[in-house]
């Protein structure tokens, strides 16, 4: 159905919006690898430097419910059969306007499996020849096979509509967003000017967006309390208290469905297991990780992910910690006194953090976890390790599942789905759940392969964290959301954010 | 024949210092070539696929014999061609150059400020030895050296612009492109922790020195000459306690080379010491060997002019060249 | 002689402590010095003359000050004074001269710019054209080059001599009335010695100056004051007409240090004073040469004597100086008929050619030393003495020649030598101070040598013992260090540790001349003696010419590192064959001068 | 040649006129307040870091509380970044960077003095090569090299102390060639050289012995500066482990909270601050106490 196209109110308290100024928006995680590309990121900066510019058809709001966005509409006439109309008089921040050509583009290009982006593996079921123009508004997507998830897909902040031709950054950078790129230098910092014929009258309000790339939290913090910074990604729990304490600064709070997997490779030693996956499993104390990792800004979680699906499975009883199961199990499997390895990086807060509290847990079964914080996580190890620590937003199953847990996706840590034995089938249950169009049938599909992946998966997860940004009270327009980005989407692109 | 001596000694003295530098570039290449990891996969990073690696690494000459990747990059390096950064493609030079240009500032500044200070501080602690400003000063002077330079940092920021009083920034940033004299504010910080760092040694150093001087005959002579007591500190007692200092500020300015890596963690600084942890652990060999040498030639070249320095206040040395 | 009537300075109960301590460093000095005289003040090292010519500027070094007394130079008293107000005094009333040049010159300043800025800080001549005449007249007044290339040289490139000068010549620059010279020819070569001190005679003299002239070497002073004054423990003990001093001195002590002095007429025994000087904080009550004096009494260390006039400008210190002027002066007759040299050359040397970097420094010497002789070696300085000495034994690289130990050629460096070649050949250095580690005790030093040899045990322990009561020392210095020593202690270690492996050949390379003129006849006395007993045989280098008649049997006269005369002691020292000795041996001072 | 008095009358250290053998320098060196200070600073921080663990209330990874929260009767000084005791993790944090440090000042001042006398007692060409050596490493800042070193095997122990150890050589060669230079020219060794006593001997028993107090005051500052280093490189993350109790990484850790749960950082900054200085005032004791060494003495 069509929706309002603003995908976020503003909160009675700030009052009417106000044009102006430079907000100055302070991240950390990035590095020389930083890059720009309107469907694609490495780091988190990037994230932030994405929303600038780049909108995608559809969008979450803050209940995590999609609305139309670029689009008028989208909708799944049949099956295998999506319809994309367009809404008319959007422009290009060069003045191009928006037509079915750039979203034909758009899609083709994330189908392009060379620029190794991340929605290809989202839209397994459609091909390049399966992209259809109607008319200068309207878009025909043929699939494959069946597939419920397509809307989800577009509704995906990387997979931005990208005008016709579009490159990656050094190539000019123009979307149908607020903000035009003005100068990028990777790891450390980029500049974004207002795009005058923005699609949505009176919006964006900022002159200019600054995102600069911090080493570490702390400097974070203390730019922003120095007031060198109007906001921050990713507060360290532990600070707010400093910060809520801080007058002048306030904390934005969002109950999202994020987690920090600790991702066991069901295929290497020692979890080619199942005991001893699940003895791992059982090993957490999963109220002390919310405690200790995330100063309990969080919700104990169940090793399951996307808890905002209408499909997830609550039926499955909660895990808790059992040391004894534990022991034994480590003893049937011959591993008992084992000591492993745990890869982890600050990669987003608190993946450091749980690593060492697991360890410290695990000392309880007499199990030793060497945690390794590598910067180069994401470079040389990522993927090859058999223990390590992850993060991801918050999304729907079968999304995420596309992108974390089936031979092929871009993230599977943990090697799911195994050739043989229980589990082996997934990948079958995926597709049949993806060509069921009637949700009530869905529904129990996914609930088996949730159950699977509770059972015998790799993932321990130990909590959904919620995200906690911070920002200076000057700024309005923020509120808290279910998405995956930090600060509502970082202001749905800065649009819906000003100085007051 | 003293002019004819100089020369021959700077000339002495530069073809050691390329000697060093040379070893120095064997070092930095063997020591970058054991860094563990593919240099290739980490770049490509997540999206790495077989072709793409093997396309990379050809193109970073990764598949060619040892020696003859050592030999271009020395060329290269001769040529001022330090190769392209592995993490972001573009050359090193580009990618370093603002970099250098900042902690270039921030030392410099700092050795402008902490040098003078530092002899000034030196000298009259000599001069009123064992009175009140020699026992402060050569006191807190001590307790400073002691100090590694991150607490120094650590503790300034609490003071001066987080908890305490928020008067100053507590982190350093120079946008792209702008200059860190743009924002000096912001450098107070940084360098006040550098120059806390070196003064104090080159001060003590410096009043030992100038208390060996003032206890010398030729001191106590030009006393007994009749001769006013700051011509007798100025002129006869000054520039003989020079010399042997020289070494020490060079020794100590090439040390700011390497306080800025850790100071500029502490302020989140854009200069070569984010640039090392980066290039270090993003294997980014060509910012690593091309960080190294340039900090080596600091040290070399310094070093040449505090032996040069040296001997043009000791006109001694000139002759027993 | 011309006494004049109103002395330009007097000094009363000059009293000096060090800083804090009430130990005093020189106590009741008085002296008085007329325009144009030379006073010499002598003692031994420590006895506080540096401190006494510091003070006539109103000056003392770090750690030692001035606690009493006056010093009234043309009435008034510069102790009296700020230090502000004595600045304009120093360098233009009074003027100093240091003991080292070469420290005392600012090698980081031309000559002529420390010349000149005495000049300025006086405002002496009114402008800089006045000063530079001034400068230059100085510098023909002292006999060096005034021209400006001269004037543009930095103190190392000037001889020792000529710094010497330099000196001199700021001292008189504003014309002073009252100049100190603090031992400014000690480390000279006689030669260059003679030359400075004419100059400064001539222009005290000239310029009716007063000048106070500190030494420890009282033939020097001989030969250049007109009245002594002798300082002991850091009081008077006789002052008088240096003639009248040296004919019949007073005090037991002066006889001694009269008696101390080689000549060069008349070979005779040196007998050193026995026992040291106390230093301050442990000096004796009564008179602080009882101990060490043959007259001494009961009396004697009851009370300090004071210092009372026997005639006319004699004082003394010494409640029995008529018994002592009883005696006759120390000079003792004959020494024992010298032992003839038997047996052929025990050490030769042939073609012997040395140097530094390049430059050749010894050229083609020849010597032949036979077994218990003592051939010394004599001559100026950086005539290549030590250089000659260091290549016999075994210590110098650059050398080329054959040095031969009976008859079996020796390598050039001692460690490529035969054990046996290193026992029988050992080597006695210049500076006691420089050739004892101070870091082991005496006990181990002179053992060292046996340990080297394996020489170890009981027998060790009583050699180390034997040797040690040869040198006399006692029993218990083994246990001490070296810098708990003096000189001629030290200086005995090292003969104890170059004799306790009972060599064959002993090379000495001036051994007594960084002593006191006491200590150094004691050396010299032990030397002989031990020469003898052991019958060594021993190269004696030295460059103090008179020393020679008291040791040895043949002498070499070294020139520019070639052998210039070669003879029998008598025969060389009275009729030089070669003019160069005959120069050195005019301008050696002695004694003789005065006393003749 | 002048003579100097036999009388050692010291009314300041740093006009002391005759040798002074060790002992009698760190006898000295304890007569000054600022060494007593800087010995009691030392002695209080070494028994905390070596007997802390034994009176550690909590173990330094048990968790006592939420992530910085504040004093209780459970932890005296609250918890820190992940809810430890603070007081614990600071009881145990001092161990490892204090042995480490000791280590790698060890390995520098062995082997360093060691390379430092032969270079100035071989006149020749040896002295140059390794003084060029000495250089080569020089060149490179010690933080630097010690990052690179970590980089190439990851943080092992036994490495950040050869690194901070080679670092320390070449500094302490130095300051050994340069004291032993002016003995290497005094007749003692020559008197050695012509009785033929073997090199190492002389080395061993000439030189050593008087080199020592320049030696001691080296000691004391390689090991001020090895432990800022050792803890600075924990304080960039680079430590033997990443939630183990240490000194370095604990401010780093805590600093996030400086404001609200000082004691996290207060404590080790304050522990290494402390160390460094005992260290540095009885370095500077010494120093004082031996000064004048070899001075006053006449130069031949
Ligand atoms: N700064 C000082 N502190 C303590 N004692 C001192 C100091 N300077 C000199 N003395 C002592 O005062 C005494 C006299 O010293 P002074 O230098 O005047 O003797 P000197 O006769 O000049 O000796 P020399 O012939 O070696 O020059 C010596 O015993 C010396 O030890
Ligand atoms: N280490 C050296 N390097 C270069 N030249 C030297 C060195 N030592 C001595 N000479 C030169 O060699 C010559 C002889 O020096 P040597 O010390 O043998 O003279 P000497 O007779 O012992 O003098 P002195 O009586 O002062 O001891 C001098 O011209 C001196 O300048
Ligand atoms: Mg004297
Ligand atoms: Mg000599």
């Amino acid at each position: 159905g069509s929706g309002s196209s603003s995908s976020s109110g503003t909160t009675a308290a700030a009052g009417t919006p106000k044009r102006g100024g430079n907000f100055r928006l302070a991240v950390t995680g990035g590095g020389a690898k930083d890059i720009m590309d309107g469907q694609s990121i490495i780091t988190k900066p990037d994230q932030a430097r994405l929303m600038t510019a780049f909108e995608t058809l559809l969008v979450y709001d803050t209940n995590y419910i999609l609305q139309p966005h670029l689009a008028e509409e989208v909708t799944q006439n049949k099956p295998d059969q999506w319809t994309i109309k367009l809404k008319k008089g959007i422009e290009f921040s060069n003045g191009k306007t928006l037509t079915s050509d750039d979203v034909v583009y758009s899609l083709q290009r994330i189908l392009n499996p060379k620029l190794g982006l991340f929605g290809t593996s989202g839209f397994a079921s459609l091909k390049p020849s399966g992209i259809k123009k109607l008319n200068s508004t309207t878009v025909q997507l043929n699939l494959s096979y069946a597939d419920a998830g397509i809307g989800e897909q577009l509704g995906q902040y990387y997979n931005g509509i990208v005008p016709e031709g579009y490159a990656a950054f050094p190539a000019p950078q123009h979307g149908t967003g607020g903000y035009i790129l003005k100068n990028f230098t990777p790891g450390q910092q980029s500049v974004h000017t207002r795009n005058p014929n923005y699609w949505q009258s009176g919006k964006p309000y900022f002159d200019q967006v600054t995102i600069t790339d911090f080493a570490d939290p702390d400097a974070q913090v203390n730019a922003l309390q120095a007031g060198q910074a109007d906001a921050m990604t990713d507060l360290p729990f532990s600070n707010v208290p400093v910060i809520k304490g801080h007058a002048g600064l306030s904390v934005l709070v969002s109950k999202t469905g994020g987690w920090l997997p600790l991702c066991m490779a069901i295929d290497l030693t020692p979890f080619t297991d199942n005991r001893v996956r699940e003895a791992f499993r059982l090993m957490v104390d999963r109220p002390q990780m919310v405690q200790q990792v995330l100063s309990g800004y969080g919700t104990v979680a169940n090793d399951l992910y996307s808890p905002f699906d209408p499909a997830y499975n609550h039926s499955l009883p909660q895990r808790v910690q059992d040391i004894e199961k534990a022991k034994s199990l480590l003893k049937q499997a011959g591993q008992d006194g084992m000591t492993v390895d745990l890869h982890t990086t600050n990669g987003a807060a608190g993946m450091v953090e749980s690593a060492n509290v697991f360890a410290t847990q695990a000392q309880a079964a007499g199990v030793t976890i060497n945690v390794h914080n590598d910067p180069n996580y994401y470079g040389d190890l990522y993927l090859k390790l058999a223990f390590s620590v992850d993060f991801w937003g918050t999304r729907n199953y079968l999304p995420q599942v596309a992108n974390g847990s089936i031979p092929g996706a871009p993230y599977n840590e943990t090697h799911w789905p195994p050739k043989s034995g229980p589990g082996s089938n997934f990948l079958d249950l995926y597709h049949q759940a993806l060509t069921q169009v009637d949700e009530q049938k869905r529904i129990p599909i996914i609930h088996e392969m949730q159950a699977l992946e509770y059972n015998y998966g790799g993932y321990i997860i130990p909590f959904f964290n919620d995200l906690v940004d911070a920002y200076s009270s000057k700024v309005a327009g923020f509120e808290p959301s279910k998405g995956t980005l930090n600060l509502t989407s970082f202001g749905n692109g800065y649009t819906t954010i000003w100085f007051t | 024949m003293h002019s004819g001596g100089i020369w021959g000694f700077i000339l002495r003295r530069t073809l050691l210092g390329l000697l060093v530098l040379a070893v120095v570039s064997v070092l930095v290449f063997a020591a970058t070539q054991a860094l563990p990891g593919d240099p290739a996969r980490a770049i490509l990073g997540r999206s790495a696929t077989p072709e793409s690696l093997a396309a990379l690494r050809a193109k970073l000459h990764l598949d060619q014999p040892v020696l003859q990747q050592y030999w271009n990059w020395v060329t290269g390096l001769l040529h001022g061609d330090l190769g392209n950064s592995l993490a972001n493609q573009e050359p090193v030079s580009t990618y370093l150059k603002p970099l250098i240009i900042n902690s270039g500032f921030l030392v410099l500044l700092s050795g402008i400020i902490s040098i003078p200070l530092a002899i000034a501080i030196g000298v009259w602690a000599a001069v009123r030895r064992d009175k009140a400003f020699d026992v402060g000063s050569s006191l807190i002077t001590l307790l400073l050296a002691a100090l590694p330079e991150f607490v120094v940092g650590v503790v300034l920021v609490v003071l001066f612009a987080t908890v305490v009083v928020q008067w100053l920034p507590a982190v350093t940033q120079v946008p792209p492109g702008g200059k860190p004299w743009d924002d000096l504010k912001g450098m107070i910080l940084p360098v006040a922790t550098l120059v806390i760092a070196v003064t104090p040694y080159v001060a003590r150093i410096m009043r030992a020195s100038m208390i060996e001087v003032l206890e010398s005959d030729y001191v106590e002579m030009a006393r007994l000459k009749g001769l006013r007591e700051n011509t007798v500190i100025l002129r006869h007692a000054l520039p003989n306690a020079l010399g042997p200092t020289f070494q020490v500020i060079a020794i100590n300015l090439a040390y700011l080379a390497g306080g800025v890596i850790v100071v500029e963690y502490v302020f989140n600084f854009p200069g070569i010491g984010g640039a090392l942890v980066g290039g270090v652990t993003n294997r980014d060999l060509p910012v690593v060997q091309a960080l190294a040498m340039l900090v080596a030639t600091v040290y070399v070249v310094l070093n040449l002019i505090a032996d040069i320095a040296t001997i043009l206040v000791t006109p001694r040395m000139r002759t027993t060249l | 002689m011309t006494v004049q009537t109103t002395p330009s300075i007097v000094v009363e109960g000059l009293r000096i402590e060090v800083a804090g301590t009430g130990i005093d460093v020189v106590d009741d000095v008085n002296l008085a010095i007329n325009p144009g005289e030379v006073v010499g003040l002598v003692g031994e090292s420590g006895s506080g003359k540096t401190t006494v010519g510091l003070a006539m500027l109103g000056h003392a070094r770090r750690g030692v000050e001035i606690v009493a007394g006056s010093v009234c130079i043309d009435g008034t008293d510069v102790l009296q004074l700020s230090e502000a107000e004595r600045r304009p005094l120093r360098g233009r009333v009074v003027s100093y001269v240091p003991q080292d040049p070469a420290a005392a010159l600012n090698p980081a300043l031309r000559i002529g710019t420390q010349l000149r800025e005495v000049l300025e800080a006086h405002e002496f001549g009114n402008n800089d054209g006045d000063r530079r005449d001034r400068v230059a007249e100085m510098m023909r007044e002292v006999a060096l080059p005034d021209d400006a290339g001269y004037l543009r040289r930095y103190p190392h490139e000037l001889s020792g001599g000529q710094q010497q000068r330099v000196g001199l010549a700021m001292a008189f620059a504003c014309r002073p009335r009252l100049i100190v010279l603090d031992e400014p020819t000690t480390g000279l070569d006689v030669t260059t010695q003679a030359h400075v001190l004419g100059t400064v005679r001539e222009l005290a003299e000239a310029h009716q100056v007063a000048a106070l002239y500190v030494s420890h070497d009282l033939a020097v002073v001989s030969t250049l004051a007109q009245r002594v004054a002798v300082l002991y423990a850091g009081r008077l003990v006789e002052v008088g007409d240096s003639a009248e001093l040296f004919a019949n001195a007073a005090h037991p002590y002066t006889r001694r240090l009269v008696g101390a002095i080689p000549r060069l007429a008349g070979s005779r025994e040196l007998v050193g004073i026995p026992g040291r000087a106390p230093s301050p904080g442990s000096r004796p009550p009564g008179c602080a040469f009882a101990p060490r004096c043959r007259f001494a009494e009961s009396a004697c260390t009851a009370a300090l004597p004071d210092l009372r006039a026997l005639d006319a400008g004699h004082k003394v210190r010494c409640i029995r100086a008529e018994t002592v002027l009883a005696n006759p002066m120390p000079f003792a007759g004959e020494a024992e008929a010298i032992v003839p040299p038997r047996g052929e050359g025990i050490l030769q040397v042939e073609e012997l050619s040395a140097g530094y970097r390049g430059l050749t420094v010894l050229h083609q010497i020849n010597l032949t030393l036979a077994p218990t002789e003592c051939l010394a070696l004599v001559g100026e300085s950086g005539s290549g003495k030590t250089t000659l000495a260091r290549s016999i034994a075994g210590l110098h690289r650059e050398r080329v020649g054959r040095v031969l130990l009976d008859g079996t050629e020796l390598a050039e460096l001692a460690r490529h030598r035969p054990r046996e070649a290193r026992r029988r050949l050992q080597y006695i250095f210049q500076n006691p101070y420089g050739s004892l580690n101070p870091r082991r005790t005496i006990d181990q030093i002179v053992r060292q040598p046996l340990e080297v040899f394996g020489i170890g045990g009981k027998e060790a322990d009583q050699r180390v013992d034997e040797m040690l009561d040869r040198v006399s020392l006692s029993a218990d210095y083994a246990g001490r260090y070296p810098d708990q020593l003096s000189g001629g202690e030290r200086q005995r270690v090292a003969i104890a540790r170059a004799l306790v492996c009972q060599p064959d050949v002993l090379i000495c390379d001036e051994v007594t001349s960084a002593l006191d003129v006491s200590v150094q006849a004691a050396i010299v006395e032990l030397l002989g003696a031990l020469q003898r007993d052991l019958g060594l045989a021993m190269l004696f280098v030295t460059h103090n010419l008179p020393l020679v008649r008291s040791i040895a049997q043949r002498v070499a006269v070294m020139s520019d590192g070639r052998i210039v005369e070669l003879g029998a002691v008598d025969q060389v020292l009275m009729d030089p064959s070669d003019d160069y000795t005959r120069r050195l041996l005019a301008d050696t001072p002695s004694l003789e001068a005065v006393q003749s | 040649m002048s003579v100097v008095s036999d009388v050692a009358i010291t009314p300041e250290p740093e006009s002391v006129t005759s040798t002074r053998r060790s002992g009698s320098v760190l006898r000295d060196a304890l007569s000054l307040w600022r060494t007593r200070i800087g010995l009691v600073l030392v002695v209080v921080l070494v028994a905390i870091a070596s007997f802390g663990p034994y009176v550690a209330p909590h173990s330094p990874t048990a968790f006592v509380g939420p992530p910085f929260s504040s004093p209780s009767a459970n932890a005296r000084l609250g918890a820190d970044y992940l809810g430890q005791d603070v007081l614990s993790r600071f009881l145990w944090g001092g161990r490892g960077i204090l042995a480490m440090a000791a280590l790698a000042t060890a390995f520098g001042l062995v082997f360093g003095s060691l390379v430092g006398l032969l270079a100035a007692y071989s006149r020749n060409w040896l002295d140059d090569v390794l003084m060029r050596a000495m250089d080569v490493i020089l060149a490179f800042p010690q933080i630097m090299l010690a990052l690179v070193a970590i980089a190439t095997v990851g943080p092992k122990a036994w490495l950040i102390v050869l690194a901070v150890g080679l670092t320390t050589l070449p500094r302490v060669a130095r300051v050994t060639r340069g004291a032993a230079q002016p003995i290497v020219e005094r007749d003692f060794v020559g008197a050695a050289e012509a009785l033929g006593v073997p090199r190492y001997r002389i080395l061993g028993r000439e030189l050593l012995p008087n080199i020592m107090s320049p030696l001691m005051v080296e000691l004391s500052l390689r090991l001020t500066y090895s432990i800022g280093l050792i803890a600075g490189l924990a304080f960039l993350g680079f430590a033997t482990s990443t939630n183990g109790p240490n000194w370095g990484t604990m401010i780093n850790q805590n600093r996030i909270a400086i404001q609200t749960e000082p004691w996290g950082v207060v404590l080790p900054v304050l522990a290494i601050a402390l160390l460094t200085v005992g260290t540095g005032l009885v370095g500077d004791g010494i120093s004082r106490a031996a000064a004048g060494i070899d001075r006053g003495r006449p130069s031949e």
